[in-house]
């Protein structure tokens, strides 16, 4: 078993009181699994991705824990998680298109942080050349400052950066966001290839997009509130949900070919609950046709057919 | 980014060329007519006032016309003839100004320079340790708001009146004259040290502040979070919060060079020091105008030399300008 | 209600930006655009980052100038349109703008933006009529006046924000709405809300440039398509017959990359997967069909 | 001077949804700003500073019924119950001059700071709103007064000009030292220019004049705020300098006038401190205050700084 995450709980400070951005979470990736990681701001997504890597700021570990190939990480532990991070662990940030320090080439970078960590820069030369090729890069990229790339440069070089230790398990924050449509394909599928090479083990690949998932991910885990809604393979979530959430979310998504006049879409009706002071019971309750007074009471995350997971009364 | 260098140049040369007009300018704007004003002011006795007004007349050029006058002003400036000096009767203004130079180089140089290179390094550790941020920041807070006059006086008055450890006024022992031998290179040093302390301490105390906070805010850029998200030890990401850091300071010491000028020659007047401070002083006292306008345009061309240092060391720091892309402003 | 003068057309419009001080260089932003919105039809410009489509938007609203080429509303040219005329101009084409917390000054609460219209168009107007014709938008864009007024930005959500500035323009009683990425940075919940929304007024006879990058909202609700590409047009048409029978590359290449929900991204290998050939030559556009345009591709068989 | 207003990062796409929508803008408004700036450490320790200082140029005069430039006392008098700061060679009354100089030193950091702070403005906001060739004029010529010392300027002017009064003095500290005050307020001003709201005030036909006043100064309060300290602060640096070295006006006296009048009357040779520390200390003490109160300022404004 590649990650197993056992009621993880992160709060952040905020000048309101604490933030329970995440609030017991408990999921597994296989070996060889891209597991996509969806639902709306503020669902806790983004917490869940820092807090199996590097937490910042403001935010702290409450309850819970994480093993990724058998062994406990040291999540509370700075120095010690060092020593997951990049080689076990790595991530491709949110914020890829200004994570490479402005004021140095991109080659003498990549090798003093390979230096700094205790690897010789020398003999991986070779392999990041290649896979810069392999992302469609020329090498005289290592020669170039982060200034001279465009936005889709940036993001290759920093997947290629973040897995160049073969790490186990990869967190991909919203690669594809900022991206236009093509390159947002080609980076998608890049990331598949990665897994296929066997450059990353498992991934997790972080975005608000359920129609990228559907092209990319093996399954699909759906966050609402700070907690799991759903988590089922990619095929299942998006044709046969079981969550009232995950079913108002897709009915939401226009599809090419849908129009106003013929399939009149409908949103959900209000706004996430604040996690500063979040509601007891299932968490969607105010916004859910199917509520009902059992809802008062927090579902379980179960298993409701094989590799199907659910946290709803009334599915 | 010979772009980046042409349009500081062209800014330079500008400046350089507004400055010389405002020098030319001010007298000749004066309400009523300037001699007048002069004389009156350096209250000579009626004869020599007399003759004083047909000398002011005639290099002043008042009776040419403006344009002549404005023609005539540049082509002395460009041959270096910056006009006679009254307070010295008799020596020209260059010949005086470039014989006090050396001192207030020795003195502005490495002031300038160490207070910029301790500085940020103290300002780089303050940013790190919590021990060293409530000490030497709050001292650096006083340091910086201080007057660089009342520092001056302050280690002229303990370190060498009352406690007789060094002397003040002068560059040397009266009794020596300028040469290369181990005694003279003694006394230089010794009255050498308290005005370069008091002009040090100062500086010192601004780019401590400024480096600290730009640390910090380097500190929490993306950069500096993805690499601390790869494990990567403090050493290295402090090492390129510092290398970021430096460029906005770089841009601050342009800036700062005018302030840091203005101290040094008020240092100079506290300590005696025969710099451009001190001529700087005399020709107030003696209203010597074409002294003073000497000094502007001296004080002017250093500070745009100096501006233009920073910049060249602004492109070999920041490689983006090398690159032909924009670097900061 | 329908006028058939009124309509907003733009003959060949360019936008040329000056880089460097005292704008030595330049750059080419909108190159040589012609299309027009009328009341009671929804228009999508649809076109990724870089290609002009808010800089186009930017021109209608009068927010920057045209370099060469007009846009006529009604016959006359907004370019020549000053000082009083221009915010008659404002009562009858308005704006809404992308990011829904840029689009309020923080510091005040949100329903300022009532008050900026109200001092500038409505100044006669007594308080009682103006709180009923405000009542009455926020009715029309299906928002509670006690959930939203009185409260700063920070506390509405991006959906209510967004509505609250269409409240504002119906408030003007518009002919033309200039939609710049209104919904792109709301949550999938709350976005249909708004495209609905757009809808409903497009049927009450309002005029909408929907603008935006994603093709599946472009084809939801528009009635025609322009599809631009580094500052030209490549493709227009009726948004049927251009998402059903697209002839230009880009716009095929556009169609194949959107990430759909009933299929999956044909598999060629990653590594040729080309950016879009920026060689393919884009000549003037010629009409293939009723309502259907394409530029011609110079060399390539269409 | 870090930056006023809750999102930093330019939106590029969609990517921003969850950083706009989760943490709410840690800005603080009007009753907030009080609640967190009483309990600043940096603001209270600043604000006294200057405000014991404030008072005591304000109430200092009515304490002694001597006047600055009265002789006829006891000569280099060394601190006393009778003369609480001792009396100066040629026989003045130092506590006296003492407080008459801390009022001219305020009068002149106001007066310059103004003045610096309008130009400042006028000139930081027509360039970051106007754009164009018109910001390219503007930045050129601040980049040129920038760059000529003011010191420089001022003792050319004041040689020719024999400022006579306190207000002529300020005014032209202010009219030298106003450019760093309009780069500041002009990339301010530019990053707000590009906000939408000021294109909706310009869609609801509010023109450029009305539209800085209405929605962009309002946003830069508190921005303007620490500028205006900051300035009063330098004015009152330069000022010191400038009469220490003769150029101020001769007949008012000031805390620079006096360090002058030690200096030259050998106070540091007959060990008369009480003649030049106290003017030193009140000019660190109130300058020093100023830039402390202006840090916790902007960290009350700013809460995202790091609370050392």
């Amino acid at each position: 078993m590649s990650l197993t995450v056992d009621d993880l709980r992160v709060y952040y400070r905020t000048l309101r009181g604490d933030c329970h951005a995440l609030d017991g979470v408990s999921f597994a990736v296989a070996d060889g699994e891209i597991m996509g990681l969806a639902g709306e701001s503020g669902c806790g997504k983004t917490t869940l991705g820092k807090s199996l890597i590097r937490l910042d700021g403001r935010m702290r570990y409450v309850d819970g824990s994480v093993a990724l190939d058998g062994e406990d990480l040291p999540l509370r532990d700075d120095r010690a998680m060092n020593d997951f991070r990049f080689r076990k662990v790595s991530i491709v940030p949110q914020y890829s298109m200004s994570a490479l320090n402005p004021i140095r080439k991109i080659g003498k970078m990549t090798s003093e942080l390979l230096e700094s960590r205790g690897i010789d820069a020398t003999d991986l030369r070779p392999e990041l050349e290649r896979r810069l090729k392999l992302v469609g890069l020329k090498t005289d990229v290592l020669g170039m400052y982060p200034i001279e790339l465009s936005g889709g440069m940036k993001q290759r070089v920093v997947l290629v950066i973040s897995t160049l230790l073969d790490p186990s398990l990869l967190i991909a924050d919203e690669i594809t966001s900022a991206l236009d449509v093509s390159s947002q394909r080609a980076v998608s599928k890049m990331l598949v290839e990665f897994r296929d090479r066997g450059f990353v083990k498992s991934a997790i690949m972080i975005t608000h997009d359920l129609a990228v998932l559907y092209q990319v991910a093996d399954t699909i885990l759906v966050m609402y509130a700070g907690k799991l809604a759903e988590k089922a393979p990619a095929e299942t979530i998006i044709h046969s949900p079981r969550h009232p959430y995950t079913r108002l979310l897709l009915s939401s998504l226009p599809e090419v070919g849908a129009r106003y006049e013929t399939t009149r879409l409908a949103g959900i009706p209000g706004r996430p609950p604040s996690l500063i002071e979040p509601p007891t019971g299932c968490r969607f309750r105010d916004r859910c046709p199917l509520a009902s007074a059992k809802c008062a009471e927090e579902p379980p995350f179960v298993d409701v057919a094989p590799g199907h997971q659910v946290a709803c009364w009334n599915t | 980014m010979t772009r980046y260098l042409a349009r500081k140049i062209t800014i330079y040369l500008l400046t350089f060329f507004v400055a010389v007009t405002i020098d030319w300018a001010i007298p000749r704007l004066m309400p009523g007519n300037p001699i007048d004003g002069l004389i009156s002011r350096i209250n000579a006795d009626p004869a020599a006032s007399e003759e004083l007004h047909g000398f002011f007349t005639k290099s002043f050029e008042l009776d040419q016309p403006l344009w002549k006058q404005y023609v005539n002003f540049w082509w002395g400036l460009l041959h270096g003839d910056l006009g006679p000096s009254i307070a010295y009767v008799g020596s020209r203004v260059d010949e005086l100004i470039w014989a006090a130079l050396p001192y207030t180089l020795a003195l502005l140089v490495p002031a300038i320079v160490l207070s910029y290179i301790a500085g940020n390094r103290v300002g780089a550790m303050a940013a790190r340790r919590k021990v060293l941020d409530n000490t030497v920041l709050p001292v650096a807070y006083v340091l910086t708001a201080t007057p660089y006059v009342f520092l001056a006086l302050l280690l002229a008055y303990f370190v060498a009146f009352q406690w007789q450890l060094l002397p003040v006024s002068g560059a040397y022992d009266f009794s020596l004259q300028p040469a290369w031998t181990p005694e003279f290179a003694q006394s230089f040093l010794s009255h050498w040290i308290l005005p370069f302390l008091s002009l040090f301490l100062v500086s010192f105390g601004g780019w401590a502040i400024g480096m600290r906070n730009l640390i910090i805010y380097e500190l929490e850029a993306d950069y500096a979070n993805y690499l601390q998200s790869l494990g990567t030890p403090n050493r290295l990401v402090r090492k390129y919060a510092y290398s970021n850091a430096v460029l906005p300071q770089m841009t601050g010491l342009a800036l700062a060079l005018g302030v840091i000028v203005g101290g040094a020659l008020v240092t100079e007047i506290v300590y005696g020091y025969p710099g451009v401070g001190s001529l700087l002083l005399t020709a107030i006292q003696n209203r010597d105008y074409f002294l003073l306008q000497g000094i502007f345009l001296f004080i002017i061309i250093g500070v745009l030399i100096a501006n233009f240092v920073v910049d060249l060391l602004y492109v070999v720091v920041d490689p983006r300008t090398r690159t032909g892309l924009q670097g900061q402003q | 209600m329908l006028e058939h003068v009124t309509v907003l057309e733009l003959h060949g419009v360019s936008k040329v930006y000056k880089t460097g001080t005292f704008g030595r260089g330049s750059t080419l932003a909108v190159d040589d655009v012609s299309f027009a919105v009328r009341p009671g039809e929804v228009v999508s410009l649809i076109g990724e980052s870089g290609s002009g489509k808010s800089t186009i938007g930017r021109m209608i609203l009068r927010l920057t100038n045209v370099t060469d080429g007009s846009i006529d509303y009604e016959g006359n040219d907004i370019a020549l349109v000053g000082g009083r005329a221009l915010k008659g101009y404002y009562r009858s084409v308005q704006g809404v703008f992308q990011d829904p917390f840029s689009s309020y000054n923080p510091i005040f609460k949100a329903d300022r933006v009532f008050r900026l219209i109200r001092s500038e168009y409505f100044a006669d107007v007594s308080a009682t009529d103006w709180r009923q014709r405000i009542d009455a938008s926020l009715h029309a864009v299906s928002l509670n006046p006690r959930d939203v007024l009185g409260k700063y930005p920070h506390q509405l959500s991006g959906g209510q924000l967004q509505r609250l500035l269409i409240a504002r323009a119906l408030l003007l009683d518009i002919k033309i709405l200039v939609a710049d990425e209104v919904i792109s940075m709301l949550d999938a919940s709350t976005r249909i809300d708004v495209l609905n929304l757009l809808g409903e007024l497009k049927q009450r006879g309002l005029g909408i440039l929907l603008i935006t990058h994603d093709l599946a909202l472009g084809n939801y609700i528009s009635d025609s398509a322009v599809i631009l590409r580094q500052g030209r047009v490549v493709e227009r048409g009726t948004t049927a017959k251009v998402f059903d029978n697209p002839l230009h590359p880009y716009t095929q290449e556009l169609l194949a990359s959107v990430p759909r929900l009933d299929a999956k991204w044909s598999d060629e290998t990653v590594s040729d997967l080309p950016d879009v050939a920026s060689d393919v030559g884009v000549g003037a556009l010629v009409e293939v069909e009723d309502d259907h345009f394409v530029a011609s591709v110079a060399g390539a068989s269409s | 001077m870090s930056e006023v207003g809750h999102t930093e990062s330019v939106s590029t796409g969609s990517a921003e949804i969850s950083v706009v929508l989760v943490d709410e803008p840690e800005r603080r408004f009007g009753s907030e700003v009080a609640h967190f700036a009483i309990r600043n450490t940096k603001f209270l320790i600043g604000l006294s500073v200057v405000l014991f200082f404030l008072v005591l140029a304000i109430v200092g005069p009515w304490l002694t019924d001597a006047e600055p430039f009265e002789f006829g006392f006891p000569t280099g008098e060394p601190p006393s119950s009778e003369y609480w700061l001792g009396t100066t060679a040629p026989g003045q009354d130092v506590f006296a001059q003492f407080v008459y100089g801390l009022r001219a030193s305020f009068v002149v950091g106001a007066v310059a700071g103004l003045v610096a702070a309008t130009i400042g403005m006028a000139v930081g906001f027509t360039a970051g709103y106007r754009g164009g060739v018109i910001d390219d004029v503007l930045s050129m010529l601040t980049n040129v007064v920038l760059v000529i010392p003011t010191l420089a300027v001022l003792i050319i002017v004041s040689a020719y000009l024999s400022v006579s009064s306190l207000l002529g003095e300020a005014v032209l500290i202010g009219l030298t030292s106003w450019p760093w005050a309009a780069r500041a307020i002009r990339a301010q001003t530019f990053t707000l220019t590009s906000r939408e709201f000021v294109s909706l005030a310009r869609l609801s036909g509010r023109r450029g004049g009305k539209i800085i006043v209405t929605e962009i100064a309002p946003n830069m309060s508190s921005y303007l705020f620490l500028v205006m300290i900051l300035l009063f602060g330098s004015s009152i640096l330069i000022a010191a300098t400038l009469d220490f070295l003769g150029l101020g006006p001769a007949n008012v006296m000031s805390l620079g006038l006096m360090l002058n009048l030690a200096v030259s009357n050998a106070a540091l040779q007959l060990g008369m401190w009480w003649w030049f520390i106290p003017p030193g200390i009140a000019i660190t003490a109130i300058v020093g205050g100023l830039y402390v109160l202006n840090v916790g300022l902007d960290e009350v404004f700013n809460p995202k700084l790091r609370e050392t």
